[in-house]
């Protein structure tokens, strides 16, 4: 049962295309998705998410349900951060244990958007609202980690945290913008504005999603040669933290009476890690700590871990609390 | 006249342009998206993550600030990595 | 009602994504869509604008009316300039005043683009051979312009205009070229061939303008800021010539008796302002002239003016008039 | 009625951007479309007729029909190279010898599928496993050439061949990759992943092959101005040898009964030449030769000759025996 | 030898490689899409109607050849701003 | 110090790095899609074959390493054209 969920989650052509890139990158065959194609796909993907989930969201209207799972969005993506720092200690540095926390508070699109795929194609959905606490995720993490830097870090010069620099980055950062943004459009354009643009944001939603991850699959396969020198301790991490966030935010989820679409949904957001918003944030904010380590693990252990076996384990367990 | 040049990772440019402005040279000239490798590793472009790359920028200016550039940029290369070369140069006035 | 129209113009995907992209800059984030993005919506834009057009044409067939239309535009192409041109030189040197005059006598084919999706969603239509109008007004201006310059200008050392590089920039440039080419392709494939590239060219066209019009207002608001540099006389004639092209050619439109339609379409081509063609010729061959004046202007005023404001402003003139 | 055909096929939206593009580069406007723009429609392509090619394959299953085609594919792909290098050695060294003869015992995908729009619109198919053909038929030439010039040419400083880095670029080279890939996609998605991309991979295809085609045009047309430097005995064998090839094709299909879709399709292949992976793969390996000369004729003189001329004329005889 | 460097508006950069075949160099190399800062402010590029970019030539040469580069040069530099820099360059010759 | 230059067509670049690796130098700067004209044409790109392309590098080394570059390049050099140059420069150490 579980296996067959795996099964109906790899037979589809996001996910093979995916593979087909990773194998791509492992036989180094000079198959190749050049910028600025990828950031083309990414743009699309934000969009095309945003004015669905705003077009959803005007239909459902904004409920007292709604205005639960995003407080409990704000919550997770408040907590995750705090504890992974204290679990990365164990082993690391201040520098690369406050990047790497960051890294796994905050969420990753693909991830999701590949999650609601996989739900669309059991003939199953969840609320245009997802999408508002996908954008809430996003950032709380970087404040987090830069706070706990500020606490635990000798700062060697003695130079302060540029909080304007920082809040900015966290908050107007494109990704956080653009999901916002078009949330709004297509809450506002109604019926008819939606029309006008389903043939590009909403008929080519499936297709657009297996082009990027052919690339997304070339970019990970290309940093899996880098596992080696992030350690077993962090491989272990990398998966092991997904899976319990995942576990906790279900349980979080049923405690709070969710709906099962939107319970697997915010389970995906506390599973999966940032590979852009918090990476560049971090990169500018913390250059003591190794984007080797953060932007790998992220990549090429936690990305394709939860879009291979992640999405359907997860929805096992959901299927069995809700039925 | 003095050439500067400094090869710095892209996210830090704008500290090395802050610099230049600050010492008040007349212009620079940058390259954005060059690869390179040196003591961090091969920075050779992350499609995706944007990390892994570098910036070429070279200024003409007098020795003087030359000098000044150099020592600005001394704590900015040694927390951010990078180079800082000088030559000499003929610059052809009109 | 007025107001009802601008509500009804800017409720619309497109504009709220330029207006999206608009605060992007506004609000610097780093949100950007890099080359050559932009230049692959631009060159669709155009080849969807062309076969449609061409497709129209083919239906409707040449017929004297349309010969009207197209010695009317020229009209407008020719006269345009020349007393823009006269206009600037009360405050400007002769070098800004050809390049600025030349800027406004051309046409901009994105708001032409969008005003013939303002029209759609009113469930109006205009003329296929408002497209071969559009390409006729492109060039004239650039020549024009020349004309005052070897006329009013004392050139230094007294090179000559090269003319037939210009006219080769004026005439074969490339919108101008692929808006005839494709309006050519449009005409000839009949029915059967349209419905082969229908999918791309024709479904996809709205949303397309979406995103591409995302893209123009991040450059729209990254000029922004140089707008105090253009100054008051600048930023006027911005917005009070195109409002005065687009009176006389409703009126002139009615005169001749123009369809409704096909009469908004006109004042629109005669109210919008190049930010592609002449400026590239501007700066080859006037480089005297300063580009951020008659870029700014014609970006991040005349444009987004014409979007928001302009289309339902001259829509509720033509309704006055055609009733 | 050949006339006929040409009109037919020239008359198709495809052709038509091709020679709107051809007219760009020779008239020298400076229309174009750069880069990595061209990439995303090759990537496309490929992968839209990868996964098309896999959806109909496992419709049809693997028969013996299915093997005998592969067979008649790698027989030409391997005897081609061969006579092609002892007709060229008549007037060539070895090294050019080579590089052109292992150009056109290779083939090019977008002629392919610009045929497969050609019978489409005649109302008539191909079995998917022409696609697994066309794969195997990319690289042998390579390897043909490598062996010629390792028997024929004394190596300056006896430089022994990398075999290892040649096989690689043979036989992971990125088309042949990304087409076996998604064949192997299509083949195991079953019905509903391929309704899941049909909007991106099956509707989108013929707009973006006439939108690649304008740029395939330009680049055509760029090159044309080389065809002097190529002298009139290679002009002559880049439009002989395609018609040799393809009727020589023909009669092998004929004999072996070959389906009339599959003959066409299969006399394609033969006919036409690589441009992107084997001057690839010869700038590598045999630098002596001049790209000048292959790319030229591969891309200027054949591929034109091909889609303009060749298609209809090959249906023409095809039409002839099949009845 | 002599290596002369140029930076131009790229609108312009075929002015710039006129002189360099006028004159008579063996070769010349250029990078486009060069951002800077000068006299006549910012090039930032401007995404869309792709003005503001600069493009960096440089070609090696004899003395002479330079001198003639310089010379030629000059009026350009003036009309159209840019820079132009020489300095002195070994050339491997195989 | 001495600033090695080399230009080379894009596709033989690896030969480049591997002859800079071999020699061990500290680092090296790429620029790639560089455009050129020399004795083997002009280079001007092909957008669509992605022949016709240069890449430009530079290493800044020893005088010793310098010399051993300029050697082992030759014959690179020879075969597949491009040009090596050297010049004097100072490396900001901090
Ligand atoms: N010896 C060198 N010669 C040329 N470029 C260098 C050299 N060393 C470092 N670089 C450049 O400077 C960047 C940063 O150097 P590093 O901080 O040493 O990793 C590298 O990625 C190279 O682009
Ligand atoms: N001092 C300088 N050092 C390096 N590059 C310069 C310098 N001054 C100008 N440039 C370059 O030359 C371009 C044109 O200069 P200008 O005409 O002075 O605006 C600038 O955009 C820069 O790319
Ligand atoms: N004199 C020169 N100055 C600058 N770059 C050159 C020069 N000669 C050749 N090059 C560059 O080196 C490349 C290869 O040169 P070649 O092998 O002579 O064709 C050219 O495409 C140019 O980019
Ligand atoms: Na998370
Ligand atoms: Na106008
Ligand atoms: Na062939």
């Amino acid at each position: 049962m579980a296996f067959d969920l795996v099964l109906q989650n790899i037979l589809n052509p996001p996910i093979l295309m995916f593979l087909l890139g990773l194998f791509a990158a492992l036989m180094r065959t000079e198959l190749d998705i050049p910028q600025p194609l990828p950031k083309l796909f990414s743009l699309y993907l934000l969009i095309a998410i945003g004015l669905q989930g705003g077009h959803k969201l005007a239909k459902s209207g904004i409920t007292p349900e709604v205005l639960k799972i995003l407080v409990l969005a704000m919550f997770m993506a408040t907590l995750v951060p705090i504890y992974a720092f204290f679990i990365l200690r164990l082993k690391l540095d201040v520098y690369n244990a406050v990047a790497i926390s960051a890294t796994y508070g905050s969420i990753s699109a693909v991830t999701f958007i590949t999650a609601g795929d996989f739900l669309h194609k059991l003939g199953e959905s969840y609320g245009g609202y997802m999408v508002a606490a996908m954008t809430l995720m996003e950032s709380p993490a970087i404040i987090i980690g830069l706070i706990m830097l500020s606490l635990f870090a000798k700062r060697e010069n003695n130079t302060p945290l540029d909080w304007k620099e920082l809040l900015k980055e966290a908050f107007l950062n494109p990704s956080v913008y653009l999901l916002l943004g078009t949330l709004l459009v297509g809450f506002v354009v109604g019926e008819k504005g939606w029309v006008a643009v389903q043939p590009v944001f909403g008929d080519l939603f499936r297709g657009m999603l297996a082009f990027f991850l052919l690339d997304m699959g070339i970019v990970a396969g290309r940093r899996l040669g880098d596992i080696r020198k992030v350690g077993i301790f962090l491989v272990a991490f990398g998966i092991l933290l997904p899976i319990f966030n995942a576990l906790f935010s279900i349980l979080l989820a049923k405690f709070f009476g969710l709906q099962k679409g939107d319970a697997f949904m915010y389970a995906i957001l506390c599973a999966s890690a940032s590979y852009i918003a918090v990476p560049a944030a971090m990169r500018m904010s913390v250059p003591e700590a190794n984007p080797s380590l953060y932007v790998t693990m992220s990549l090429a252990i936690t990305f394709p871990f939860n879009i291979s076996l992640g999405i359907p384990l997860y929805y096992f367990f959901i299927n069995h609390l809700w039925g | 006249m003095k050439k500067v040049e400094i090869v710095v990772e892209s996210i830090h440019l704008n500290k090395v342009l802050e610099i230049l402005e600050r010492v008040g040279v007349s212009g620079y000239t940058v390259i954005r998206d060059v690869l390179g490798k040196g003591e961090r590793g091969i920075m050779a472009g992350d499609e995706l993550t944007d990390v892994f790359k570098n910036s070429y920028v070279f200024a003409v200016c007098s020795e003087d600030m030359a000098d000044k550039i150099a020592e600005s940029i001394k704590p900015i290369l040694k927390k951010l990595g990078g180079v800082c070369l000088m030559s000499d140069v003929m610059w052809v006035k009109h």
